[in-house]
């Protein structure tokens, strides 16, 4: 499918991309798949249990990232991402130390103390709302942030809600739910609705599971603005992010936007969490397109990957010599307030 | 004497008015209806959702993670079973964040037999709520609870369930369980704060009481009849149902203590076990199905605490494992609880010979 | 809305129907809705605890009943019906008297034995499987039977399944399932979604809730057949529910059929069960056009209605007569064979 | 010998060359992959459904009323929760339409903790399922049994649920737990039936040994360790756990009777109660969390019915109440039963004086 955009979008959101920009994007875009291999290579190294997480789709994940309205509390942006979110929280400024933190499961993995799989962001002071496992449970939620956003500032905010997951979990009702909550006459919702579309449910194709030729198609009933673009174009993703962003965020109303993009590691380390050649590479060509416009140097670009590499790699060192979570812990955060915390039979 | 639906409806207001409640919404919650049972009539924020018990659900968690205080709705507790992964996500929002993350909101639905509701509309729902760890639930048995635990709810920091016995909703309170406010006469209330039917609905207001806050603490339960001999440990509906049963026992020189858990989790243990080494007999009663019951829980929690203080075999009475509650009386009768049915366990465990 | 036939109709469905029929689905719809006033009528003479039904729906229900290919097995058309189908299983000539005892609970209901609520259906020797309360369930479960249609007599059947629910319900999750697994392309199902759309849930105004302008909209991403039609017309409902059923016969691929009808008596006995004069009423309106067409007389309806009427009226008394289920039924078919039969605690 | 998930995929093979199996669906479930575990590889009738629960179950009761034969897969029963509904449904079809219905599909799901699932891969689904009256729940705990309990779901005439402890996929059956017709040599068999890693999958086709039919009665408890002074009752993953606690106990010289229950609902209460008259002292272990916990029921049960025969106070042995299962060891380990556990269990068990 070919990268096309709305013919509704505005604000000449078309104009070209800056260099600085570019090469902003290039820099997080592989700080994003150095993280993502590390993480793979602490699993097969035996420093981790699961891997998950994004590589192939920073072209999208990144900008995205950059585009988003950082803070807390609904004047700014909510995201509702799944296990593919690595690229966005980069890009938003995460350490991705904490990453492998949540990786190896220490006590000191800030996302979640040891206790869910890597990738599975939370980050309250940024509006990142907890990452789950279970499939398209955020697109039910998504409208809940999206109407905080509407009243925020005496409904003058900006900020939106932002919700991702992939091609083969919008067959679950919870993305019907999220087209309808969102687009109520009257009552029509801040919501930019993404599916990274990398045409596999792990080993189901796309193919042959889907009615529908282009996932963003089932908002046209509902009235939504849609779109499908080349997730693996960066500038591509960002002109339409932009665009989808600024339609969402001045009228207030949902976006459905369908995002092709890469599986480049295969689904996780359940598959093998190998490299996958006939997939598109995102990076390498952005790369060599940042080469050819005389943007960067190759030597430049290889610099770049071995800090990262070279960081990361010390990091992981480090981490592995964190403490792991205490087993008592299991009882901390069970609740917000003191009631029944450390009680193991539900008494008060 | 306000209903415990008049009591729900003024906590909710006391909600909006005072404790930042944004959102009471769920099906014909809002206009012009004002909820199934009446329960929402005049209160301001409330709204109509979808016809979507998903989305209901997380309509009130985004909500509550972005700060508002919803109060959301399931029409009947029978049409929450599609939902249990997104109620488990709730209790565990704060947890998996090791504490980021908090998920103030609260969720009511009736539950209960009792109304001749057939197969989909009698479902209790304690066994599931029990099972939700994260959640604090709660089950009022008159109109004073009713108000002071939803208004512990509203300002409670976790997800909360309000577990509302249907078939207790238009029962009114006995003395001393009035809502602190209310005025004396029922007929004034009710001009107050009950819709009219018929009429332009959407264009009547309520005139509320001047109301107090009472927060009835979560966790503790209410002896809601002492005695010596047998203690019931129930909740909800049942809780009249067990009284009209010790009225029966204490006929017969059997003086029967009954609980009033009023809260399932955090639950009173010491209320419990005070009572239990007092009477050394113990019935728990409930109307959910009877295998994998919560009543099994405390039963099972008695047994291995208070093994030695018991003389005679703990009981649980509670509703049959069928598919379903039917219609026919007979068999709804047959199917949960009755006053009957609780005497005789109460007989047969003060009769016991250790 | 206008009743607007698919342009996709073949067979030339648009013939006019002759009197014949058009009398038959007269007669059937005074029964349907005789039945109706007569369950009302018992339920606020305490003969029964609860009513709700398709009074309002006939022009729809009995055409489509008419249609039904009635018989057992997938060769047959499977209906999966909520609680307004009484006009269909009238059409498909069922014994009203039977209605009767579903109202009142009586161990001879032969639909729940007076275990379920009244106009809740199973009559397994003609394929329809039991109504349950639950809103939209009905719309995941069409699927598998319209599967086992679609590998009837060696792929060469024409049984289809057919599944009907209300406007509000398609919110429900459950509605999209319906329309993913049915539209999947390569393994389409015979199956034909209708929605009857009274423009109400319970209370709540069609209006505010929907971002879609028409339902059957919602098919069309999934590359489905749509249409809306004007259900309180029997002459287009009939038409097109057979152009839709051949279509689907036919072609064995799904079909949205959205079908405008009126709530007549308002929800159900919760919302008191009164007659609602500003609802369209498709039997007088019917009634009046076969009058003025000449094809019966104003005395001819009269009779017809007043017949079913006595004839219904001594039913219910003597349904009223007929004994309630024993207390110890409870226990009777909680499993099809023996085991755990009676054994109130699971035990073997 | 057999693995667990080449049994239950040997069984699936026979269920639909000789005894109607018409499907086996579910995420991934046909080719290429043939299954999470494998379980499903080289099965003719797999096939791969949307990524949609509810509509797996709903097809899978669709399928069922229609006459044919499915046995369909929530990947990980960690995603059946918003299914709930629709698997009450599926119980109920037959009871409340008085007989006039039949529901004869099999629910296959993996179970439990023990390969480090975290919050959502590691989730017991017992008490769910012993909820579900008009079910009949199993879960082996060895090849052989999961093989003669697949066929005989497969052939009964009500839904099934057959729970998959995942820990246990993987390990080999212990002597006499052979699948009646598998080849002696377990290379021989994995060159047979595992499907090569790699390489053009949809292409392979495997060669099934000639098995033998066998059906494991469901109902029917299996003694797996005779003993004389502690009985601990249990089933799928925590049969191993209670083998090698027993071990651990037998060196004190404590004689620990395990009983595989095999079969959830209905259970086995005959050879619970023959066990407990002769031991009268019991342990239940199960994974799920411990509030309203299947365990629990079973205790209820012996409580009431043998209150008499008990010389210790009977206990449970479950999952903690908190909303998920850590990912880091420490975590798993303190929230699910491990050997150290259970012998605890039976030390204080055994040791108790009455
Ligand atoms: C509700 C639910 N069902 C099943 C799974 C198991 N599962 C994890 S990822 C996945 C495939 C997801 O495919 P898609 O939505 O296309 O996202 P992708 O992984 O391709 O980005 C499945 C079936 C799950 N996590 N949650
Ligand atoms: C899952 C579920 N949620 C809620 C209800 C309560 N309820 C019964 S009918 C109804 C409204 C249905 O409206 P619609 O789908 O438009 O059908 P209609 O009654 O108008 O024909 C509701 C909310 C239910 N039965 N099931
Ligand atoms: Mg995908
Ligand atoms: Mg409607």
């Amino acid at each position: 499918m070919t990268a096309t955009l709305t013919p509704e979008k505005k604000n000449g959101s078309h104009k070209e991309l800056s260099p600085e920009l570019l090469l902003q994007m290039h820099d997080t875009m592989v700080k994003a798949r150095v993280l993502e291999e590390r993480l793979i290579t602490m699993y097969k190294q035996g420093d981790g249990y699961f891997w998950i997480g994004g590589p192939g789709e920073e072209a999208f994940g990144v900008p995205l990232g950059m585009l988003v309205q950082k803070g807390h509390g609904p004047e700014y942006d909510y995201l509702h991402l799944h296990y593919r979110g690595s690229p966005t929280i980069m890009a938003m400024g995460a350490d991705p130390v904490d990453s492998l933190r949540q990786m190896k499961n220490t006590a000191s993995d800030p996302y979640s103390r040891g206790r869910n799989f890597c990738c599975h962001y939370s980050i309250e002071k940024w509006n990142v709302v907890p990452v789950s496992s279970p499939i398209e449970v955020q697109y039910s939620m998504a409208p809940g942030t999206a109407l905080a956003n509407k009243r925020a500032l005496g409904g003058k905010g900006t900020g939106i809600t932002i919700v991702t997951g992939g091609d083969a979990g919008t067959a679950e009702g919870d993305f019907a739910t999220c087209l309808i909550w969102s687009s109520r006459k009257g009552h029509e919702l801040p919501v930019l609705i993404i599916v990274t579309n990398n045409l596999y449910g792990i080993s189901t194709p796309y193919e042959g599971q889907h009615g529908e030729t282009k996932i963003s198609d089932r908002g046209k009933p509902f009235g939504m603005q849609t779109l499908t673009v080349d997730g693996n174009d960066p500038e591509v993703s960002y002109q339409a992010l932009a665009a989808a962003m600024d339609y969402v965020r001045t009228e207030r109303k949902p976006f459905l936007l369908e995002v092709m993009v890469s599986r480049l590691y295969g689904h996780s380390s359940a598959s093998g969490a190998n490299f996958v050649a006939n997939e598109t590479d995102c990076l390498a060509k952005f790369e060599q397109k940042l080469i050819d416009r005389k943007l960067i140097t190759r030597e430049r670009a290889d610099t770049i990957r071995a800090t990262y590499n070279q960081e990361l790699l010390d990091a992981s060192k480090k981490v592995r010599e964190e403490p792991q979570p205490k087993p008592e812990s299991i009882w901390d955060h069970v609740f917000a307030d003191t009631a029944g915390n450390g009680a193991p039979k539900g008494s008060s | 004497m306000a209903t415990m639906v008049q009591a729900i409806r003024m906590a909710l207001h006391v909600g909006e008015e005072r404790h930042g409640v944004t959102d009471v919404f769920g099906e014909d919650i809002g206009p012009p209806l004002g909820g199934a049972f009446t329960q929402t009539q005049g209160i301001k924020t409330s709204w109509n959702s979808p016809l979507d018990e998903r989305g209901i659900v997380g309509m009130a968690i985004g909500l509550a993670l972005a700060g508002q205080r919803p109060v959301a709705e399931i029409q009947f507790c029978d049409y929450a079973f599609n939902t249990i992964d997104l109620l488990k996500l709730a209790g565990a929002m704060h947890w998996s964040s090791a504490g980021d993350w908090k998920c103030p909101m609260v969720l009511m639905t009736p539950v209960g037999a009792g109304i001749r509701g057939s197969i989909y509309h009698s479902h209790s729902f304690d066994a599931q709520a029990t099972r939700l760890a994260g959640w604090k639930i709660v089950c009022p048995s008159n109109p004073r609870d009713a108000y002071g635990l939803m208004l512990s709810a509203i300002v409670d920091p976790n997800p909360v369930m309000y577990l509302m016995p249907k078939a207790l909703l238009r029962v009114k309170g006995r003395p001393g369980e009035e809502v602190p406010g209310e005025p004396g006469d029922d007929k004034a209330l009710s001009k107050m704060i009950d819709q009219p039917p018929g009429g332009d609905r959407s264009k009547w207001r309520p005139e509320w009481p001047k109301l107090e806050d009472l927060f009835i603490p979560i966790g503790k339960a209410s002896i809601v009849r002492p005695g010596k001999h047998v203690t019931i440990v129930t909740y909800g509906r049942d809780v009249l149902m067990a009284l009209g049963a010790a009225e029966e026992a204490a006929k017969d020189g059997t003086d029967v203590e009954v609980i009033d858990l009023r809260s399932l989790h955090p639950y009173d243990w010491d209320a419990i076990k005070t009572s239990v080494k007092k009477t050394n007999r113990v019935i728990f009663v409930n109307e959910d199905t009877e295998i994998t019951n919560f009543g099994e829980h405390l039963l099972r929690r008695t047994v291995e605490e208070l093994f030695y203080e018991l003389h005679a075999p703990p009981k649980l009475v509670a509703g049959k494992h069928v598919p379903g509650i039917g219609l026919a009386d007979s068999l709804e009768h047959a199917s949960v609880p009755q006053k009957a049915t609780i005497l005789a366990a109460i007989r047969e465990t003060a009769a016991h010979v250790p």
